[in-house]
């Protein structure tokens, strides 16, 4: 999803988050090609240059992903603006866009056939070929097990466990914990199952919404490689948003205990805390 | 944002939806006299609660006349319904009805759409119509991009078995779907939609959620915010910036990231204990942040122990090692704090707060082994 | 396009104009089996039942083509209600649609996989096989040339001087004379190309837009089957819409000069009156 | 639809688009009255005609008061321009301008798209401005499903070279694109758009062409039709429901359908002659729509001959040459008419046609055969 064809484009790139995360991901390796920040065109932050559009910077720098910090209230015209330009993949770190802006934008993207992941997530990291996002790489190694999650720390914490028992990683694959994200779960495991690098999947989801049962039926239905699923919130009560937009049961739907169930129909393991997660990947990739 | 029966009415007249004459009323004497200004006929007497079973609470009740109105009012307004205080009535004419429907327009996330529903069984919770007859439910999509067609309240009428009914309920759908999009809810339910004797459509019950992302953008609805009926934790937490729901137990927890706060929940239940609360710091680090937040936490009386559960990204735990020193020093806490730290320089984090050498601090290493600490030493300050 | 295989649904049934040609239509052989008039479900015209939904017509009768006579203020909703209920093709006869209604719809259609002929034409004639529209087919005969058009009875008067020369006609799509319109000139081209039973095609255009121009980009790159074009209004004054709503020359653009520049350059012959079509297919035919 | 530059800014103040001050006068005293009420300085008075050029044939002149605002709106009112008479004028305050631009929203029926368009070269024709330099028109195409975004504006601020305007800019398309989707416009276009002495951005002209098949939704406009200043034929045409465009020539030419009536105006030229109107009768046989139809035509006292070219499809043949001697006895016409008949029934027409025996109607049956016949009726009626 990521690596060195990369090109990254930071809107945003004169902010703080901006300026900070990009210089971090340019430490890691990453391509980052241009900046666009209205009205700053021919600035440049540590070198790399400013645009006034997403266009002027498509055109000069040969961007082909498109990395969003800019503030939520401006945020859909900023991803409007990169399907726009013909930006292929589009990472929005932004938290709080308004979901009617996002159920408009989902349907703007799948016109465009344009992917974006997020919002409300860290982003993506390919251990050592790029990190695109916000992502700490230090706890993350190269290897074979593809992680894919609606949450960021919770993401870092297991990276972390694989890591400590020698489990690294082929990608991960921040979604967002928003109620509607660019890109769910199933296209990603469906990503990862095409991925000659990943051997092994982990699943990291949480209440709110039926992505995880979604892609609980397209495991059983299509994916051979081992998955390894984790889910938080088996503690969390009804009506009750638990810091991410998109973690709220709403009447009997989006429980953990429902996703749990769902996902061990389909013949997946769902481990009970994060450190089992890396038991049952070892477990699985020893198999 | 969940909205009161009266503020959602209040949209919905916005775009010209019938209601019934009403005035919200916050003593017995408000209610007589708002009884009086409805004309001193029938009214109804509604608890203003933001969950659902007012009704079979007694929370609402019909009174002949303004001196009835009062009794009721007086009898309603303090009554606690699901742990919600009755700050509030509404005080509404009350309306011959000739049969009851329901009709909502949600946010499907699942669907990527809004969905538009009716069904001729009104009165009862959608769950029930769902349990007792899932035809009984006519639903729609709509295109979000394309928006609002006649054929979708079409659909539903002849779906719904209200065919006769199809011109008036596209009207109600049309004007339903455009406040829905107007003030970017993510549920508007009117539950009963009522036919009126004189043939018309009337919205008896009106029950809106709004996008709280979307507030800044709407500051006449986010004014409707009801500071009075938001439990007094969750309101200080809100008043400090903080991400933070009320649990019932005796662990208090706080970290950063969501998902590994609700992870944290989850461990603490899986080790015997209950959570009391969730709250996330976010990436914040910083003494004051931390300070701020254990505030909140500690004036829940029932918390006994708390777990501190950092995961160390861009933040180094050093340095959240640091501002958890700063804090716990600055605050003078004398409840147990399990500091969990793990991620980058967890090390040296560790090593500083065992140095501090603070009695009511302790350090773990994994999830699980903090869960089980903060559950034992919550057991032992409750004994 | 249509053929004993469809299965046509009105819209707008019991209307005068509804129920007199799907009677045409019908003694032409064609499966008319359901109509669609909100509030008279459970009627029937003729014999062909009437329902209150597109939705409830197509799943009770299997229809998969509408054909659509609802009065232009009410076009718009039937038109996204067919697509809604996913009915394969929809001629649109109605005139008079508001172009933004078509500007919107048109992107409905191409989002749903919808093919709409139309709005503002006579419909879709395969002789022998099935008429949908209001195509008077007395003066059609089967055969091998395929017809697009943006005219009515321009298209009657050509296939007429076809058929007075012996030269029947595989199908006959009149597209429509509105600005914008659900399927363009070089989709039906495309579609002549790829079907056995069409050696020759005739396009008839006129003037307004560059729907021609279009066309004759498709031809030269990819058609191989001979064509033959004819574009009415060399004499219409810039500015005034020649009685279709699309026929209008717009500052320098949309003249039936350009379009016959446009498609002589790509090798077509364009015949000065429709009796030439006629002379000129046949030349192509003989070839 | 057409509109008046006053109508145009009609619309655009709606949606709060910044116009000068302006009144509309239909004779000098008016004019005098609104220069006065506009305060008495200097102002611009402007003819209000629905074709261009007006500033070249000296209708547009600036006058430095009332009194002078009447007389230059006597020489105006009354003016012929291109073919169309002043019959009212506007009167506007007179603007300092900084600078002027080019800005528009038009409906891009081959991209299938609204495009939006902005130009640091205001004031001068748009086809002047693509000729002298294309890239100094910026454009950018807007889904119709998703809408304005401000991004549209930025990119045309800065392609424009206009970048330090984004802002307002942004503003002004912001309320351009609505008012063109809310009126259903195919053209709103501001040249020039001025930056004013103050910075602020101000619409100087305007020119709005609204789609006629959505005048039904706009009441509003299309009670803006302009009769006075329609061709005399055409309103006669308009008032009975026809589709009839005045051309120059001396054969006037009816048949059924655009396409055919626009060949057989082509076929006419081909034979040598010029047509004199394109005029549809759509599928009308009966005599009444024929006499309607003939009576425009026969109005225009340039017509020479008259050639009737009918397809006959599900109308027959038999059928129209029923109603054409029907409508030609009831009016008693005395110039040649040529009647072609092809298609179903075709022989039954011919042969009708020629047993009623009038003798200024020939019966034809090619299209260059009748297109021939009526150029020579024509000269020879001509002579």
């Amino acid at each position: 999803m990521v690596d060195s064809s990369t090109r990254v484009l930071v809107q945003g790139l004169t902010g703080r988050e901006g300026s900070f995360h990009a210089a971090r991901n340019r430490a890691y390796g990453t391509e980052v090609v241009a900046g666009v920040t209205p009205g700053k065109g021919g600035q440049a932050v540590d070198g790399v240059p400013v645009f006034d559009s997403v266009a002027a910077a498509v055109d000069a720098t040969g961007a082909n992903t498109s990395l969003v910090f800019v503030p939520a209230p401006a945020a859909a015209d900023s991803i409007s603006e990169a399907i726009d330009a013909g930006i292929a993949l589009i990472i929005t770190i932004t938290e709080g866009i308004p979901v009617h802006d996002m159920l408009r934008l989902f349907h703007l993207l799948a016109r465009a056939g344009t992917t974006m992941i997020g919002p409300n997530c860290p982003g993506v990291i390919s251990p050592g070929k790029a990190n695109v996002g916000i992502i700490p790489p230090q706890v993350f190694r190269p290897g074979n097990v593809g992680l894919v999650s609606r949450s960021g720390t919770l993401t870092y914490q297991i990276a972390y466990e694989l890591t400590q028992r020698g489990l690294g990683q082929s990608t991960a694959v921040g979604i967002g914990g928003d109620p509607i994200v660019g890109l769910p779960f199933l296209d990603v495991l469906a990503r990862f199952e095409a991925d000659p690098e990943t051997q092994a999947v982990v699943l990291v989801g949480e209440i709110g919404g039926d992505e995880e049962e979604r892609a609980a039926a397209y495991v059983k239905a299509q994916m051979t490689k081992p998955l390894v699923a984790y889910i938080a919130g088996f503690t969390a009560p009804p009506g009750k948003q638990m810091g991410h937009a998109g973690a709220i049961i709403s009447g009997a739907s989006g429980t953990a205990q429902a996703k749990k169930a769902a996902l061990e129909a389909a013949g997946i393991p769902v481990a009970i805390d994060p450190t089992r997660v890396a038991e049952l990947v070892a477990e699985a990739l020893a198999r | 944002m969940d909205l009161h029966e009266y503020q959602g009415k209040e949209l919905f007249q916005r775009v010209g939806l019938r209601v019934p004459g009403g005035r919200i009323a916050h003593t017995p004497e408000d209610a007589e006299r708002a009884a009086a200004e409805l004309g001193g006929g029938r009214v109804v007497v509604k608890a203003q609660v933001l969950t659902g079973g007012r009704g079979k609470a007694g929370g609402v009740k019909v009174a002949d006349g303004p001196q009835a109105a009062r009794q009721e009012a007086a009898a309603i307004l303090g009554m606690d319904i699901r742990g919600y205080m009755v700050h509030q009535v509404l005080v509404e004419e009350a309306t011959p009805i000739a049969r009851e429907l329901y009709a909502a327009v949600v946010l499907d996330r699942g669907g990527k759409q809004t969905l538009a529903m009716l069904s001729a069984m009104g009165g009862m919770e959608v769950e029930k119509i769902a349990l007792m007859d899932p035809r009984a439910m006519a639903c729609v999509g709509v295109d979000p991009l394309f928006g609002w067609s006649d054929f979708h309240a079409r659909r539903l009428a002849f779906d719904a078995g209200l065919g006769e009914l199809a011109q008036p309920l596209g009207d109600v759908f049309a004007r339903l779907y455009r406040i829905f999009t107007e003030s970017e809810a993510t549920l508007c339910e009117v539950n009963p939609l009522v036919v009126a004797e004189d043939g018309g459509l009337l919205v008896l019950d009106a029950k809106v959620s709004v996008d709280n992302n979307s507030l800044f953008r709407h500051p006449d609805i986010a004014a409707m915010r009801d500071v009075h009926s938001a439990d007094p934790h969750e309101q200080m937490a809100f008043d400090r910036s903080l991400t933070y729901v009320k649990l019932d137990g005796e662990v208090g927890v706080l970290g950063n990231g969501a998902g590994l706060v609700m992870s944290t929940l989850d461990v603490v239940a899986n080790a015997g204990g209950r959570p009391a609360n969730f709250l996330d710091v976010g990436g914040g680090a910083k003494a004051e942040e931390i300070v701020a937040a254990l505030e909140v936490i500690t004036a829940d009386p029932k918390v006994r122990s708390i777990l501190f559960n950092i995961f160390g990204g861009i933040t180094r735990c050093d340095e959240v090692a640091r501002g958890v020193l700063a804090a716990v020093g600055q605050m003078g806490i004398a409840l147990p704090i399990v500091v969990r730290l793990d991620g980058t320089n967890e090390h040296e984090g560790r090593a500083m707060l065992a140095a501090a050498g603070v009695p009511n601090i302790y350090v773990a290493t994994t999830m699980p082994e903090a869960a089980h600490r903060a559950v034992d030493l919550a057991a032992a300050t409750g004994a």
